[in-house]
């Protein structure tokens, strides 16, 4: 129990007060422009000493009544003023939320009266007192529990923000200010009205007895409450209403608008949830439409802005639509809303004071001009902390608010408010993650120089942990948390790399994450079985033999490892899942880690971008079909077996999900992201994120299709749609290919195709067609990584990815040749090589199905796939070598070593594919008894015809074997020419570059078909992002700066909502 | 002009709004609940006479303690960003005339004791702190209108000002202790109805908030009357 | 069926009789061509002994190792398809090694070959080669969509895919033909190879007047003798394959050279009327006639 | 009922004085109507039973806010606006 | 005749005058006087409210003796809390006036027109 004398909350106020009107005995500090009024640095600091004192003390009492009621079982305590009882006189409450929220406003007060530090040593102690009064004032407004009283309050707040404001002491500042007062005027006016109509209806000022008065059943009540309700609604900058707020967060000084966008929407927040209870509940209604439409349109206006400030202000006031939606819909979220609540503002409240005081570190709005931040990678680290907490991703409070809230929406029937949520935060992503990209990418200026005192760094420093720590709490609590501990060990390692990360060499950091990795697959994966395990080769195994390649770096490859393990431990997570919430964070952890991974290439910006894009909007519709699967299976369980028992939206969830896990596949039309995210990728990270990254989707599609089987929707046959995405995926990725000058880009292309198959050959839903994709997806793995590495090895010496600058490298780079031949052999499916094995089952399980178009389509991919692999190798490794590639080495020997590897598994899987492939059948037998293949020794046997891998390789071995040792012997005395010893007409062309035919090599095919690759998809979402950027930047002209302007929304925004509710 | 009709749409708007409300409102035959009490305990419970003052002071102290906040805060940002000029010395003003010289030497003073007087009696007839502040601040008015050349000290606003508040919220915080909660009134006897002393600590209160009141808005003339000399 | 080591002197000798009837093949067609041209042309056993002069010349010149492997892989090719399909129909000594796969096998298997000349040429540093290279792609890939399509047809008529089975199908007499069975099919099988055997219209691969020099000019002695190896037994092996797929067949030798001799004739009359094709447009019209043949003879099955 | 003449008159007078400050463009004008509308609401004040009232409004609103208003006027007229 | 309607109706017209000035004057002192006028009809709106016919002022003293109060005196709190408005409204209008003394040192110019520094 806490001391209700010693540690009254009364005394927050109190202290808060006198504190501020002791420093009124202290000599005001002026501006700098009076230097002679400059004041000695003692005699400066010591005002601000006081009020930091204050504010400890007041963050103490807050902090110690959460405390107690926490963990000392502390009752809510009502402090009475003057010694009457309410409603004769002004009360407080003391409850758990009042003490939470007062230690948000009170601890944000601290931390940005510490920022502030060298600030208000220039602008003296009224400043000081006026902070002071500020923080004072929002810790009224949550605990009074008076109306007028909160007017008070609110006045002291809104009237301290303006005074704030000003700090800055510029026009524009200044201007913001007035518009700021003009409207929190006419709020404050309308709530006054409302205030005393409610007094003279309900006969008191106190809440709790208005809510007894009914004031909605009263005749004439209701607009009472209307005006309460809409002018605390303006309070929290509805949008349209609410230029004055995005002006006033872009003028106010950096630590300011901290508290104002943390603190003061927390409060104001608090506020409204504590005075909706004098209504009814179609006012909650209100409450969350508001909400909805403040955070979509927010969110839109947020996309077009450059300045940082102006766009944490729009995010901020979406971010309070979301908290006012969740609080509309309270009653359909019942138990939940209170968690939901907690993540979602606990995210908010630390991420944007977080940000908004590094703005202040980086002492630049500009975004693009952010890239100097990258001088402190700490700070990046907690940037991008805090903007993946913003977001909602794991580890951090909002994702499992998110979570909950998408899953209780679901259940209650709200699909409606789900979809537009998620909706609107794919859009607060866009120019989150756009922001965070600047930091990584863009050149800093070399000149500025980052000062970072310890006053600054500490307050970001502890909410940045803080973001960590509330996550875990948040895991802990939310349902389902106690299944989660198979995350706790690896991400310790991933924060133990994070740790280390700046001191240790790479080779160091790399030999740790493999030892990690295999320790990793050891310890969690050897329980698998099946699907899983298969995978789970894939995931761990192919993840360890690509980062060898990772010893051919050399420095510390700062930000490499921890994302590197943190991916694998996303894909990991996936399969170790057993129910929905461990499976949707896995998800998440992997597209993080690969997010980063992906922007660490040189031009990867925008394709980090849109792959983030892509990926969370699948990850939201994955969410959303979570949420339906776990309403429609009448369950209230999150095990992954609820998509085995759904009953309703089946056809709904079986699209969700499949069109989510399918933006990791890249089927085409969501596969944009796919060829710039790859190809600018480093040398070793390409592999990763193409040859095992993709197949997360896949096996999201594997859990899918195994639990759900087939479903329509409307009718159709979903599988059978899926086929032909798949097969129309397959041969359009690879023609595109095809037309590559990049030789990544074309492998990115071909990866596009490749899992084109897979989609297409799951979606037979027959034995043979899951063995084929299962086939093709192990083939896949092999051959695209040591494509990757190959053609990284190469990219890593010429320092260029444009195939026909390069030329004739066989001789200098062999072993990569020989990596690229056996894998372009693989990957186009020749016999005798692993290839085959997929085009062979593939024909098989067509013919069995009777999808013959959509096979036929598959097999000309596979024609297609030929050209493109043949002018890989060709222009690369063949013709005239070019002269400033005369003497560059062979790729790095750690670099060749995967590729060997990967050669090796080649060989093996030709020679003896019923190794592999028998196993598989067995346990697909389980799930699709008909049609299985049968096995004769090594020879394969369908139905309708066979294929025997070793006979097919010795033979093949044989003839060409013989060949070879016969032209050997007939030509022994030949030796090597030179290089342009070629017939031509007599004449030695005197440049290898006009000898070197590489540039649109299938120039004819071009001309032919080149109408089938026209960038219809790219336009389709650059015409919705454009659609996107134009409705932003038509309605941002809504905020035209007039002041006048400002006051005529939210009149009219009074108006209009008036004929909405009580019209 | 498009802007005025638009303005006039939305105010018919708005009108159409407060034609309801005003249609609600039929006034009251007797005191709602709160009213009630106040009327038949605020005598008892606080001993002042007007009730206005009870409610103000006492039953509502915390939005007094606001109130004065406020204006606090008004006075500190105004001080804070209307910048004085530091040469005073500069300024060529035209020393205002005889006649108002001698007329504001008698009567700041008056007005001053006028002012003392209805913040002290503020708990007993009409009037009170905030009246009282405001005659003493515009006692002030005259003074620097008859003076301009005086230089106002304005730090003794200041601290008049800050000591003012720090009683205040000292007396509230020893209610906590000394009787029933914060700004309890009856740290102090009540006194005899109707006298001067009496009420408990009201009076002292209302006294503070005159002060307060009183200083702060002289500050905040001050500030603006800073303001003339720049030009 | 077990392999059996005696199979590989049988396959062997089928191997031998191909080469020497594409060999002859090669020169009748040539003498044809000369005599509608009034000239006498060249002799029957020319191609024999321009193979002997070939392999008799000795190199001392070499691009580096694709040069080697390019001929090699194409031989390989052209002998793989032709070992991993059963030449005579009932005979025992020539299924050759038609045990390890099916028709599927054969389809891909013919790429190796292309893939493998088509490397040897790249590495020969010609930019003609290159040229000519991607020219060839092109066409093959695009004169094989047709041909998928009209392999699917048959495949799903016969519901297999093993060659055996589908000759055996078309026995008993020559309306059990493909060629009778699914006439479209078969019509756009014939299409297809047109492509395939690199003639007029289809023969700007090779381009003779044009593009003088490539792959046969910088391969020579030995390694020309390979390629030229290659020439006598791919189209033949290629031609027994359609003769599988869609002409019954063969039950003994005679036959099979009768069938093969005039499906070879076929792409000679349509190469000696026909004027020839830029790449891009024999590309288009395989995307046009042929390709629409071919999905109604899918069609036709599928509804019928 | 000389009240209600007087509440009438005062009700007129407000109103008008209120358009007045608003629609003129003299400033001067503008602010004395202003305080003159808070000094006729405080004599209202009177008549509704609200002294205290009355003296606020009458102190503050008519008249520290007016002067005020002039400290401010003074400031900035003569340069730009009348 | 009831004065509290009266009293009511006319700072319901106030406020929408008090409005109009505000959204349509250009010159933001005028602005600011817009605003008092509104202050001034939100108080008038709130003494109007408290307002009990033939009643007297809240003060007992020889007049109203501490035991009629209850009959006799018209309610006090809304008159306590226009106190506090009035006092919160000067602030506020002081504060509104000192932005214009500012903002005219920075452009010389009155016309709201001419701080839209910031937008969108």
């Amino acid at each position: 129990m806490v001391d209700s004398i010693l540690l009254n909350p009364i005394y927050i106020i109190g202290i808060g007060l006198g504190t501020s009107f002791i420093l009124g005995f202290f000599k005001s500090g002026r501006f700098q422009a009076h230097p002679s009024a400059m004041h000695s640095e003692r005699i400066k600091t010591a005002p601000w000493v006081l009020m930091i004192g204050a504010l400890t003390v007041m963050t103490f009492i807050s902090a110690e009544w959460l405390w107690s009621f926490l963990f000392n079982g502390q009752l809510p305590q009502q402090i009475y003023t003057a010694g009457f009882e309410p409603p004769f006189s002004i009360n407080l409450l003391m409850g758990r939320n009042e003490a939470f929220f007062t230690l948000m406003v009170n601890l944000v007060g601290l931390l940005s009266g510490l920022y502030l530090l060298d600030k208000f040593k220039e602008m003296g102690t009224h400043a000081l007192s006026v902070y002071l009064v500020l923080i004072m004032g929002l810790n009224g407004i949550i605990m009074t529990r008076d109306i007028f009283n909160l007017f008070v309050f609110l006045e002291i707040a809104s009237i301290a923000t303006a005074g704030l404001i000003v700090m800055t002491s510029d026009v524009k500042a200044l201007s913001a200010g007035f518009k700021y007062m003009i409207a929190t005027g006419l709020i404050s006016g309308f709530l006054l009205i409302g205030i005393i109509f409610a007094y003279y209806f309900g006969g008191s000022l106190n809440i709790d007895s208005l809510a007894e008065a009914n004031l909605t059943t009263v005749q004439g009540g209701v607009f009472a409450v209307f005006l309460i309700v809409v002018s605390l609604l303006l309070e929290l900058k509805p949008f349209p209403a609410n230029g004055w707020g995005i002006d006033a967060y872009e003028a106010s000084p950096v630590g300011i608008n901290a508290v104002i966008s943390s603190a003061s929407a927390g409060a104001t927040y608090y506020v409204l949830s504590k005075v909706l209870i004098i209504t009814d509940a179609k006012w909650y209604a209100v409450t969350a439409v508001v909400g909805i439409i403040t955070f979509l349109g927010s969110n839109l206006m947020g996309i077009k802005q450059t300045n940082a400030k102006r766009m944490l202000g729009y995010s901020s006031v979406g971010q309070v639509g979301l908290l006012l939606v969740i609080l509309g819909l309270s009653e359909q979220l019942g138990n939940s809303f209170k968690f939901i609540i907690f993540g979602i503002m606990m995210s908010h409240y630390l991420a944007k004071a977080g940000l908004f005081w590094l703005v202040g570190i980086v002492k630049t709005g500009i975004l693009k001009d952010w890239g100097i931040l990258r001088k402190k990678p700490v700070l990046v680290f907690f940037m991008g902390t805090f903007i993946f907490a913003l977001l909602g991703l794991p580890p951090f409070p909002s994702f499992f608010a998110k979570w909950t809230l998408v899953l209780t929406l679901s259940a209650a029937g709200l699909n409606l408010w789900v979809g537009l949520i998620l909706f609107g935060s794919l859009i607060e992503a866009v120019y989150l993650f756009r922001w965070f990209g600047y930091v990584l990418k863009l050149d800093a200026d070399k000149e500025r120089s980052l000062s970072t005192p310890f006053y600054r760094t500490f307050p970001v420093w502890l909410f940045g942990l803080l973001s960590y720590y509330i996550g875990y709490v948040a895991s802990v609590m939310v349902p389902g948390g106690e299944t989660l501990g198979m995350f706790y060990l690896p991400l310790a390692f991933v924060g133990f790399l994070f740790i280390i990360d700046r001191y240790l060499p790479v080779w160091v950091k790399n030999t740790l994450s493999m030892a990690a990795m295999a320790l990793y697959g050891w310890y969690y994966m050897a329980g698998l079985s099946e699907f899983r395990m298969l995978f789970a080769i894939i995931f761990i195994g192919g993840g360890i033999v690509t980062m060898i390649a990772g010893y051919a770096k050399s420095g510390k490859r700062v930000g490499f490892y921890p994302f590197v393990v943190m991916m694998y431990i996303g894909l990991g997570g996936l399969l170790l899942s057993e129910n929905i919430l461990q499976f949707f964070i896995s998800w998440e952890l992997m597209t993080l880690g690969s997010y980063v991974l992906i922007i660490r290439g040189k031009k990867s910006m925008p394709h980090a971008l849109s792959y983030m894009m892509f990926s969370l909007g699948g990850a939201f519709l994955i969410l959303a079909g979570f949420g339906l699967a776990f309403a429609g299976s009448g369950v209230s369980s999150i095990s992954l077996d609820i998509l085995k028992n759904v009953t309703r939206y089946s056809g709904l969830i079986y699209t969700f999900l499949a069109i989510g896990f399918m933006t990791k596949t890249a089927v085409i039309g969501l596969h944009i992201w796919l060829p710039g995210a790859h190809a600018e990728a480093e040398s070793d990270v390409s592999p990763m994120v193409s040859a095992i990254l993709l197949k997360a989707g896949m096996f999201g599609l594997v859990v899918l299709m195994l639990a759900m089987g087939s479903q329509s929707l409307g009718g159709v046959s979903l599988p059978y749609l899926l086929g032909w995405l798949g097969a129309i995926t397959a041969l359009l990725g690879n023609l595109m290919a095809a037309f590559q000058e990049d030789a990544k880009r074309l492998l990115a292309y071909s990866s596009v195709g490749q899992l084109g198959y897979v989609v297409f050959a799951m979606a037979f839903m027959s034995h043979l067609g899951w063995l084929t994709a299962l086939a093709f997806a192990l083939n896949h793995f092999v051959f695209k990584a040591l494509l990757f590495l190959a053609i990284g090895g190469v990219v890593m010496r010429t320092k260029t990815k444009t195939m026909y600058e390069m030329g004739g490298l066989i001789k200098r780079m062999p072993l990569s040749f020989i990596s690229v031949l056996i894998g372009i052999i693989a990957l186009s499916g020749l016999p005798p090589l692993t290839g085959f094995a997929g085009k062979w089952l593939s024909y098989n399980a067509v013919i069995e199905k009777g999808w013959y178009f959509q096979g036929f389509l598959v097999s000309i991919a596979g024609l297609v796939a030929f050209l493109y692999c043949f002018r890989l190798i060709h222009v690369i490794f063949l013709g005239q070598p070019k002269d400033k590639f005369k003497n560059i080495k062979e790729a790095p020997i750690a670099m060749l070593i995967p590729q060997y590897i990967l050669i090796g598994v080649i060989m093996l899987f030709s020679l003896m594919p019923n190794m592999v492939l028998k196993p598989i059948g067995e346990f697909l037998v389980q799930y699709f008894p008909d049609g299985a293949l049968q096995w004769d020794g090594g020879t394969a046997v369908s139905s309708l015809g066979r294929w025997s891998g070793v006979a097919i390789m010795n033979i093949t071995i044989g003839i060409f074997g013989t060949i070879l040792i016969w032209l050997l012997f007939m030509s022994r005395k030949a030796v090597k020419v030179k290089q342009f010893n070629i017939f031509y007409s007599g004449e030695a062309p005197s440049r290898p570059e006009l000898t070197h035919y590489g540039y649109n090599f299938f120039a004819p095919y071009k001309k032919a078909v080149g109408f089938l690759v026209q960038p219809l998809v790219t336009r389709f979402w650059d015409g919705i992002a454009d659609i996107l950027h134009s409705i932003s930047d038509f309605v941002r002209r809504l905020y035209n700066g007039n002041g006048q302007m400002y006051a005529f929304q939210v009149i009219l925004f009074v108006v209009v909502f008036s004929i909405f509710t009580i019209g | 002009m498009v802007r005025k009709i638009f303005v006039i749409i939305l105010l018919i708007g708005l009108g159409w709004f407060f034609y309801g409300m005003a249609d609600s409102f039929h006034g009251s035959d007797s005191l709602n609940m709160t009213a009630s009490y106040y009327a038949e305990n605020g005598a008892e419970e606080v001993g002042a006479a007007n009730l206005v003052t009870a409610i103000v002071v006492t039953y509502r102290g915390l939005d007094t303690l606001g109130e004065v906040t406020i204006l606090f805060l008004t006075a500190a940002i105004a001080a804070f960003f209307l910048k004085s000029k530091e040469e005073f010395s500069k300024r060529d003003v035209k020393p205002s005339s005889e006649l108002l010289q001698t007329a504001a030497g008698m009567l700041v003073p008056l007005i001053f004791v006028l002012g003392v007087y209805v913040f002290v009696n503020g708990h007993l007839s009409p009037g009170g702190g905030f009246q009282g502040g405001a005659i003493i601040a515009s006692g002030l008015v005259l003074l620097l209108l008859s003076k301009p050349l005086q230089k106002v000290n304005s730090r003794f606003f200041a601290l008049v000002e800050s000591f003012s508040g720090l009683f205040y919220v000292g007396i509230g915080v020893a209610g906590i202790f000394l009787a029933g909660g914060f700004l309890d009134n009856s740290i102090l006897p009540l006194g005899e109805f109707g006298t001067l002393l009496s009420a408990g600590i009201l009076p002292v209160i209302y006294i503070l908030v005159g002060l307060k009141v009183g200083s702060e808005l002289s500050g905040l003339l001050t500030k603006f009357q800073e303001t003339q000399e720049e030009n | 069926m077990t392999f059996e080591p005696i199979q590989i002197a049988w396959t062997l000798l089928g191997l031998f009789i191909v080469f020497n009837v594409g060999l002859l093949l090669t020169s009748t067609v040539r003498k044809i061509g000369a005599r509608v041209g009034k000239r006498r042309g060249i002799r029957f056993f020319q191609p024999h002994i321009d193979l002997i002069k070939n392999y008799s010349f000795r190199t001392n010149f070499s691009h580096g190792i694709m040069f080697y492997l390019a001929p090699v892989f194409r031989l390989t090719g052209g002998i793989g398809i032709f070992v991993f399909m059963p030449i005579i129909y009932g005979s025992a000594h020539f299924s050759n090694f038609s045990f390890a796969g099916d028709a599927i096998l054969i389809m891909y298997f013919i790429f190796f070959g292309t893939l493998g000349m088509a490397l040897g040429a790249g590495e020969g540093a010609m930019p003609f080669s290159a040229i000519g290279i991607s020219r060839g792609l092109s066409q093959v890939t695009a004169a094989e969509i047709p041909l998928v399509l009209a392999f699917l047809a048959v495949f799903i008529q016969n519901n297999s895919f093993s060659i055996t089975e589908i000759v055996a199908a078309q026995q008993g007499g020559f309306l059990n033909w493909t060629m009778f069975t699914n006439p479209i099919a078969t019509i756009t099988a014939m299409l297809a190879f047109l492509g395939a055997m690199m003639r007029s219209p289809f023969d700007i691969v090779l381009a003779p007047q044009e593009i003088p020099v490539g792959p046969p000019t910088e391969f020579h002695s030995s390694f020309l003798g390979v390629l030229s190896t290659n020439r006598a037994i791919f189209p033949i092996a290629k031609t027994i394959l359609y003769i599988n797929l869609f002409f019954g067949g063969a039950t003994n030798w005679p036959v099979l050279i009768l069938k093969a001799f005039l499906l070879y004739m076929w792409s000679v009359v349509v190469g000696t009327v026909f004027p020839r094709f830029r790449t891009e447009q024999s590309i288009r019209w395989f995307m046009k006639y042929p390709l629409i043949l071919g999905i109604l003879s899918i069609l036709v099955l599928q509804l019928g | 009922m000389l009240s209600v003449i007087i509440i009438i008159a005062l009700t007129i007078l407000v109103l008008a004085a209120a358009i007045l400050a608003v629609q003129t463009t003299n400033l001067v004008v503008a602010v004395i109507s202003a305080g003159l509308v808070s000094l006729m609401a405080s004599v209202g004040y009177l008549f509704l039973s609200a002294p205290d009232v009355a003296m606020t409004e009458a102190a503050i609103g008519s008249g520290l806010s007016t002067i005020i208003f002039f400290y401010v006027l003074n400031r900035v007229r003569g340069k730009d606006h009348g | 005749m009831d004065f509290g309607l009266v009293a009511v109706v006319v700072g319901f017209l106030l406020i929408l005058i008090g409005i109009w000035g505000i959204l349509t004057q250009k010159n933001i002192v005028k602005i600011v006087i817009g605003f008092s006028i509104f202050d001034t009809g939100l108080h008038a709106i709130m003494v109007g409210i408290g307002y009990l016919k033939g009643r007297t002022a809240p003060i007992l003293d020889s007049a109203v003796s501490p035991a009629d109060a209850l009959t006799s005196i018209v309610d006090p709190v809304p008159q306590a809390l226009v106190l506090t408005a009035i006092v919160i409204g000067l602030g506020v209008t002081a504060l509104m006036l000192a932005y214009v003394v500012r903002l005219y040192d920075y452009r010389k110019s009155l016309d709201i027109s001419s701080y839209e520094d910031l937008k969108w």
